[in-house]
């Protein structure tokens, strides 16, 4: 009903889903090259545009956006959106509930998976971060946290973790160290909701990781997720946390070469999780984005997200086909081990940048 | 050298500015005339009862100044006297705060300076610098919209006039001073304008230059017969080109006259001191005691004393005599060295400039200048000192009882 | 019309437009630091976390005390402060070498490094600070070439706070050379001349009469350096390390990351009286210069 | 008295043994000193300022290129092959193209009567209306997002090319008044008089004289401007996301994203633009109007 | 008026270089003499054999000139003639290309400004804006680290001296032209250097204060006594001011002598232009035919007629007689008006000029300008003419054949 509509919609007659992506470039790639022009074909008059942001760079600016967006019932510029400010934004009231009535594919998904975002988001992949390592320099790699912690001591400048805010891996990486000391119950309480009176259980977690300092890779966190992979690739440093779906297309593109090999770590394991889409509560184009979020879900698409990105998919195994299946077979992929919640996420972001570096 | 005051006009009532100036006409020796209907052939220009004020100062006093069709004159006075300012009314660059500004008879005191029949020569030429000479001198003729043929022609006479045909693809920087002054000239002169006006249009040209190119705009103003009003502070160039001279001081005009009667008889001590070169002292100047000063053999009519303290020089024609000591002028050619039966003097410098030398003479309490010819003898120790015109002030105001007309008769 | 009025009028708009769009927000901003959550500021008070609403009409310091309370904070606050400082001093000098080169030397040697110095100027921000990121990294050219001349331990800048601070001096070493070689070939050599003429050397009278002539132009670099340096994101972003950086990503971090705006604006706050301080000694230069030369104000 | 006699230079005077001099000029060896040092600030300048861009630039045509060689092992143009084919690149490119001639206009529209203002005018407010427009800009934006996407919202400007112009010019005002009102000012009032003397109107004044002579600050500005809006990334993203975004919007995702040889080809390619700009009219930058407009008078 | 020439010193040998410039000193009247250790003592400055190629361009070619101690001497040339290139090898601004420059005697060629024992007052005074008066003329007291007193107590006297003592705390922009010029001067005379150096120090004067200002200065100078190289291009400054001066032209020195025999008997045609006015025109001198110009009472010594076409003029003094027409020049003052005996002009022109009058006057084929005194008659249509002295050149050197000194005996 505004000019700001009418000029910035960019689709005709609300057909066409604006979709903002912020993440890595692998996720750009997969929605670029497989997932948009299969959505095209599937879904002859419908089009979805993409807006991508590299990792968090334009978080502040477009969920300012979104809230004056909202609040003044107007285009926010994107239908639905795949960012780390989601979270946030769901819990804000930004984003339109959904139920099976507008995405009836929504009944694939484990329902525990709404819970965290209010019901204002979709699951439709999941991903987890993994222990990478130079299978050339390090033929035994660590398998548990405390080995992990200790190859890290032993080989100074042979390991690093990019930096909380600027990225998953990291952040994954400091959660689980600091889960270390936190209480069961008390981890719970952080993964649904935001108990900053809880966050001294952190203390210790952040002590041992500044113990770490001295043996980072060149005494400084790299900015964002890709940075890490990098430093992987050049030989740089030999062991580090990184996102499984980032890895393995690196590995498809050549970027990360054969030396390059995958673990995941117990007691306890790297985070992981769904990774949601939402719509946007003064969304234009909200049949659409509900087109999309149903499409998305179906079996085939899933399989796609799997291949191409090499992610988990968000809906159930038994939904899948077979070779899919086989490739988790053993792992829950609906039951990753869960990030703590967005709020809880940004002030961990806040006090690892007061408490670690430096 | 008498103006023909003209009458009171129908249009102005008896305010008339074309009065404007009239006393200072009459210090030239000719009383006001009243009568005759010749204003608007006759005024080229008139500023009648013209004030302005700028940053809160009265810069110019209720000025009255006419110029006839056809003269030149100086605007002449110290720095900062309100001689640009005076100009710049003319020109509609300033808006009088009073009175009024009247080009052959018509008023333009509020018009802008685009639609006035005026040009301007500015200081530093202003030539435009990105347009070239033609450009710069087409300009006006373009903006009036005439065919380019006329244009052309016009430009390239004015040019001509000028002497400057050959410069006429040449941009301002890429000629001297002295041409860029010819161009600003042209400039204002192909408009065939009926005032010019010259704010000091040779300051910034060099000593022989500007001798060379003030006598190139008298010669082309009196060929084109424009009325001009020449602004300048150098009383040298002022004597050397004007029909008048209308000497400026604190705003106000305090002589106006032609350049012959101002030298003489300045009428105020600041025209006396401004114009040339004074000698300034406090004296009596009395009758000469019979028999005494008498034996000076070429003095004229009766003779006179001026006594400086015990000194009493001969003196052949005081403008006034005094009873009291009171403030006396005497030019440097009127102080005389060698006449017989003068006051002897010690003679303090010789400078040699050119066709005469100045002498610095010490007579009694006075330091006095003294120009004699070149080919008077030099060397000499102390000289005879007799002194021919005396001008006597009071009150900064010239006493003018007795005739001091030709002293050499 | 009055020239005033005209003069008014005609100097409206840009004044207009800046003032809305940039100082209503900035009013909007200051607001929101002393809790005024209502207005211009409801939508991101409704998303901030840890923030600190209004207790009193004029709002509350609650969240300056917080922010100011802050080691993180703080250690920002210095490294801006350093990194400014430094990248002033820096570019102020090198600007006045290059300028006294080329204003003394006067060589086409001398035209085409003062030509060098500009490039910066045309290369955009981001990827010049991408370039000093690789050129200064762990196995970038100063590693290279300090390798080769068997020093092998020679540090890795990039991700510092010298890398930051090279980045700085980098962007702004254009302005400064443009400001210092025009401001400096505005003193006349008779100036220096005559200092030479009354027994200076060379140096004495750059000193005597090239330094205090050109103290405007000095304040000038100086001032607009320190002033965008201090309020910088690209340069410290791309280049510098997780923390303490400046107070550009510290910001940023602060209100996406740690989603609290509120502080962030904190932030802003201090900034911009940092650059308020900066602004005043510029204006103050420029006044002292006019009263000096008589000029009318 | 004699006649004057001819004077006559006799051949031995022009042998003379020569008067050694009470003091002669320096010694050698502090020249060569002297030279010796010059030469070293010389080239760690060249390094510092054109080092990071040469540097990339030969990353961007490197394969295998191992620590610590200072040459790539292999040469390739792989890197250009796979850049070359990403569409995204080309339209942010055209982007930037058609924003910054439009905004470097819009700027001059709005700013051009205001600069003329401030140079010919005495209004009151001036000086402070004057650096108000300064003072402003150097708040940090990121401090003003919200406010400002709040306002956009209400004004209809959100996501739309007049918004992103606007956000745009924001960052021009500063130059687009300053730099021409020195110039406006430079330009001598006695040549617009003598323009009105012969019978131009002040529009007419102002198009063919005025104008004219103050084009080349005018001009230094306008670049300023084009180049200000070429930088400019924040805001355009938070107006013109998604449906313009323009070159450095994108750069900031490409320079951190890809590999480091595919990053430089980025950068090489996103610089051309503004290296041909450079070597277009580096001679009107250098010409001393930039500084001339931060002379507050 | 003579010019002690000196000897040849002990230490230079017989090229001395203190003999620079002899040969244009003895011009002045005095012959070149041999012997005497005078040099050091008497040479304050001298070029010898200077020469400063610029631009690809031979500016100062193989110049000589000698300055006694204490004297003031004029470069006085055309624009552009190598007069600031000449002075800024003697301040050290310059080194020559060949060539000495000695100051007492002691070689400084190449020494730089900072290490010689000279002072320059430099064209716009190069006052340091950022000092004001005091620090400007403390400035080079303080390099030489003296103690503060001292420092303070010279300044004051120096600023005593120029009568500036009062805007000790002003700075340069807050005080007039006239002032700053002062200000310039005390600044050089507070080093007490052996040579003050002054270009063209008051072209940027106007007319009156110019006048002023160079009497100020002939006046300080005097008084301290200090050898002084003036540089200027206005032919008045440099005739009222100087001890001697060198006339300029095209690198080269035309003539160096004192004011008086510069302008009368001008060794070069450029000179005769350059210096004063003169009416130049094609002629033929001759004897008188007897009783012909004979009959001008006047006449002193063997009188001469100058034919000019059909015309022949009484003429008292010719430098040389001429069997062919050549270029003769005569002096205004020198056109003598009513004269009996004098051949009828007409008068074009009549320009009164202050205390002399300047007439315009056709004479057959010549228009001639006569220089009379402020009461010779004005207003007559035509008047009889002779000429006083008259010079005649040949390939623009004066052939001076009779002695033309005094015409009025
Ligand atoms: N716009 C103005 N505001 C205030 N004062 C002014 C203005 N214009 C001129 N004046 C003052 O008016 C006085 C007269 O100025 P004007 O320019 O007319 O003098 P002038 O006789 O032309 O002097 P000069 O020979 O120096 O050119 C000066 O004191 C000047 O400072
Ligand atoms: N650095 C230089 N390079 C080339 N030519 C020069 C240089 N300096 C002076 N000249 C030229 O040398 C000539 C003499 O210059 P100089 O300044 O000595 O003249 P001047 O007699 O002082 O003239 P003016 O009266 O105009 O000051 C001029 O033609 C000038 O252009
Ligand atoms: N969160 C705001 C960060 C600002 C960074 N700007 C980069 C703009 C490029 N999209
Ligand atoms: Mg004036
Ligand atoms: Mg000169």
């Amino acid at each position: 009903g505004n000019g700001g509509t009418d000029s910035s919609s960019g689709g005709g007659g609300g057909k066409t889903a604006r979709l903002y992506v912020g993440g890595d470039v692998n996720l750009r790639d997969m929605w670029q090259k497989s997932l948009i022009p299969a959505f095209r074909k599937d879904n002859p008059g419908y089009d979805v545009k993409l807006t991508f942001s590299e990792h968090g760079v334009n978080d502040t600016t477009t969920l300012a956006k979104l809230g004056a967006a909202v609040k003044g019932k107007q285009d926010p510029g994107f239908d639905l959106a795949e960012s780390g400010f989601i979270g946030t934004a769901a819990l804000s009231g930004l984003l339109t509930k959904v139920s099976t009535k507008q995405v009836p594919n929504l009944t694939n998904v484990d329902a525990g998976l709404l819970t965290p975002v209010k019901q204002s988001a979709v699951p439709y992949r999941g991903s987890s971060v993994v222990l990478a390592y130079n299978a050339e320099h390090v033929p035994d790699p660590p398998k548990t946290l405390d080995d992990l912690l200790a190859w890290i001591k032993a080989h100074p400048g042979k390991f690093t973790y990019n930096s909380p805010p600027t990225g998953g891996s990291g952040q994954s990486f400091v959660t689980t160290v600091l889960d270390k000391y936190v209480p069961a119950g008390d981890r719970q309480k952080m993964v649904t909701d935001y108990v900053p009176d809880l966050e001294k259980d952190w203390d210790r977690g952040f002590a041992e990781l500044k113990g770490l300092n001295g043996s980072i890779y060149q005494h400084v966190y790299p900015n964002g997720n890709q940075d890490v992979l990098n430093l992987l690739a050049k030989g740089q440093i030999w062991v580090a946390p990184v996102w499984s779906d980032m890895a393995l297309s690196g590995k498809q593109t050549g970027l990360l070469g054969k030396e390059i090999k995958l673990a995941q770590i117990s007691e306890p394991s790297f985070t992981g999780g769904a990774v949601y889409l939402g719509v946007a509560a003064s969304a234009p184009n909200k049949d659409a984005a509900y087109k999309l979020l149903d499409w998305l879900l179906e079996p085939a698409q899933q399989k796609k997200v799997v291949d191409v990105l090499a992610g988990y998919p968000a809906v159930s195994l038994d939904k899948l086909p077979a070779d899919v299946r086989s490739k988790f077979a053993g792992l829950d992929t609906q039951h990753l081990r869960q990030t703590y919640s967005q709020k809880m996420t940004n002030d961990l972001n806040n006090l690892w940048q007061q408490k670690v570096p430096g | 050298m008498a103006e023909p005051t003209s009458a009171v006009s129908d249009r102005q009532g008896p305010d008339d500015p074309a009065n404007a100036a009239t006393g200072a006409a009459g210090a030239t020796g000719t009383a006001a005339s009243a009568g005759g209907a010749d204003r608007d052939a006759d005024a080229g220009l008139v500023l009648h009862q013209v004030a302005k004020t700028l940053g809160g100062r009265l810069i110019v006093d209720n000025l009255d100044l006419r110029v006839r069709r056809g003269e030149l004159v100086c605007l002449l006075g110290p720095s900062g006297c309100g001689k640009t300012t005076t100009l710049r009314m003319i020109g509609g660059f300033l808006r009088p705060d009073a009175g009024q500004v009247l080009i052959g008879g018509r008023g333009y005191t509020t018009t802008p300076p685009e639609r006035r029949p005026t040009a301007m020569v500015f200081q530093n030429y202003a030539l435009w610098p990105h347009m070239n000479v033609f450009r710069n001198v087409a300009f006006g003729l373009r903006l009036r919209k005439l065919p380019k043929a006329e244009i052309a022609e016009r430009v390239e006479r004015t040019l001509a006039l000028v002497n400057l045909t050959h410069h006429i693809r040449s941009f301002p920087a890429q000629i001297s001073g002295g041409e860029q002054q010819r161009v600003a000239l042209a400039r204002a002169l192909v408009l065939e304008p009926e005032v010019l006006l010259l704010d000091e249009p040779l300051s910034n040209l060099d000593a022989k230059l500007r001798v060379k190119v003030r006598e190139d705009i008298k010669e082309i103003q009196q060929r084109v017969g424009i009325t001009t009003v020449f602004v300048t502070h150098d009383q040298d160039e002022a004597l050397s080109i004007s029909d008048r001279i209308a000497v400026m001081n604190a705003g106000r005009i305090e002589q106006y006259a032609g350049a012959h009667d101002l030298y003489r008889e300045p009428r105020t001590r600041f025209v006396a001191d401004f114009v040339g070169t004074m000698n300034f002292f406090e004296a009596r100047v009395r009758e000469a005691p019979a028999g005494g000063a008498g034996g000076i053999g070429r003095v004229a009519g009766p003779g006179a004393v001026v006594e400086v303290g015990d000194v009493a020089v001969p003196c052949q024609a005081p403008s006034a005599l005094t009873e009291q000591p009171g403030l006396v002028g005497v030019r440097p050619e009127d102080v005389r060295v060698g006449q017989p039966g003068g006051v002897p003097a010690r003679v303090v410098r010789e400078v040699p400039r050119g066709h005469f030398t100045e002498f610095v003479l010490e007579l009694g309490p006075l330091t006095l200048r003294a120009f004699v010819g070149a080919d008077t003898p030099v060397g000499q120790e102390t000289v005879p000192v007799t002194f021919g015109r005396a001008l006597v002030y009071a009150d900064g105001k010239l006493r003018s009882e007795r005739p001091v007309g030709r002293a050499d008769g | 019309m009055s020239n005033r009025l005209r003069g008014l009028l005609m100097a409206a708009p840009p004044v207009l437009v800046v003032a809305l769009f940039v100082g209503f927000p900035v009013v909007a901003a200051a607001m929101y630091t002393l809790g005024h959550t209502g207005g211009p500021n409801s939508v991101i008070a409704s998303i901030a976390q840890r923030q600190y609403p209004a207790d009193h009409w004029w709002g509350t310091t609650a969240a300056y005390s917080e922010v100011f309370a802050s080691g993180q904070f703080r250690r920002s606050v210095s490294a801006s402060v350093v990194v400014t400082v430094v990248a002033v001093v820096v570019t102020v000098v090198l600007a006045w070498a290059i300028g006294l080169y080329v204003r003394l030397s006067g060589s086409r040697l001398a035209k085409v490094f003062s030509a060098l110095a500009v490039v910066p100027l045309f290369i955009p921000v981001v990827i010049a600070s991408y370039a000093i990121l690789t050129f200064y990294a762990q196995d970038g050219f100063l590693r290279t070439v300090a390798h080769l001349v068997g020093w092998e331990s020679a540090p890795t800048l990039s991700y510092t706070m010298v890398a930051v601070t090279i980045g700085q001096i980098w962007v702004s070493l254009p302005f400064g050379v443009l400001m210092m070689t025009s401001g400096l070939n505005a003193v006349p050599t008779v100036l220096v001349d005559a200092a030479r003429d009354a027994g200076a050397t060379l140096p004495r009278a750059v000193w005597s009469v090239m330094l205090p002539m050109n103290v405007v132009p000095t304040v000038i670099v100086a001032t607009f350096t320190g002033i965008s340096v201090l309020g910088s994101f690209t340069v410290p972003y791309l280049t510098g390390p997780s923390a303490p950086n400046m107070l550009g990503p510290q910001m940023t971090n602060t209100f996406g990351s740690f989603n609290q705006p509120q502080q962030a604006q904190v932030m802003a706050m201090v900034v911009f009286a940092l650059a308020a301080v900066i602004g005043a000694v510029y204006v103050w230069a420029n006044f002292r210069t006019a009263k000096r030369s008589g000029a009318v104000l | 008295m004699t006649a004057p006699e001819v004077p006559v230079v006799r051949p031995d005077d022009l042998d003379a043994p020569p008067v050694p001099d009470v003091a002669p000029p320096g010694g050698l060896v502090g020249r060569v000193v002297a030279r010796v040092l010059l030469a070293a600030f010389v080239l760690v300048l060249g390094v510092f300022v054109m080092g990071p861009l040469v540097w990339l630039a030969v990353r961007a045509f490197s394969g295998a290129w191992t620590f610590p060689s200072l040459l790539p092992g292999e040469w390739t143009l792989h890197w250009w092959r796979q850049v070359l084919s990403d569409q995204t690149l080309g339209s942010s490119i055209r982007l930037s193209f058609t924003f910054a001639p439009v905004v470097t206009v819009v700027s001059a529209v709005i700013c051009l009567p205001a600069a003329y203002a401030f140079s010919r005018y005495q209004f009151p407010g001036r000086r402070v209306l004057l650096i108000s427009l300064f003072a402003t800009n150097a708040f940090p934006k990121i401090g003003l997002f919200v406010s400002i996407a709040g306002l956009f919202y209400s004004l209809h400007l959100m996501g739309t090319f007049v918004g992103v112009v606007v956000i745009q010019v924001l960052g021009t005002v500063v130059f687009m008044t300053w730099i021409p009102a020195a110039a406006f000012a430079s330009v001598p009032r006695s040549l617009e008089e003598a323009a009105r003397d012969v019978g131009a109107r002040p529009l007419t004044v102002f198009f063919r004289v005025t104008f004219p002579l103050a084009a080349p600050g005018i001009l230094v500005a306008m670049i300023l401007s084009f180049l200000a809006s070429f930088d400019e990334a924040q805001g355009t993203f938070l107006v013109g996301a998604p449906t313009y975004v323009t070159m450095p919007t994108e750069m900031y995702t490409l320079v951190l994203n890809y590999p480091e040889q595919a990053a430089a080809v980025f950068s090489i390619l996103l610089s051309i633009p503004s290296v041909v700009l450079m070597l277009l009219v580096r001679r009107h930058v250098m010409g001393g109007h930039l500084a001339e407009g931060f002379q507050l008078r």
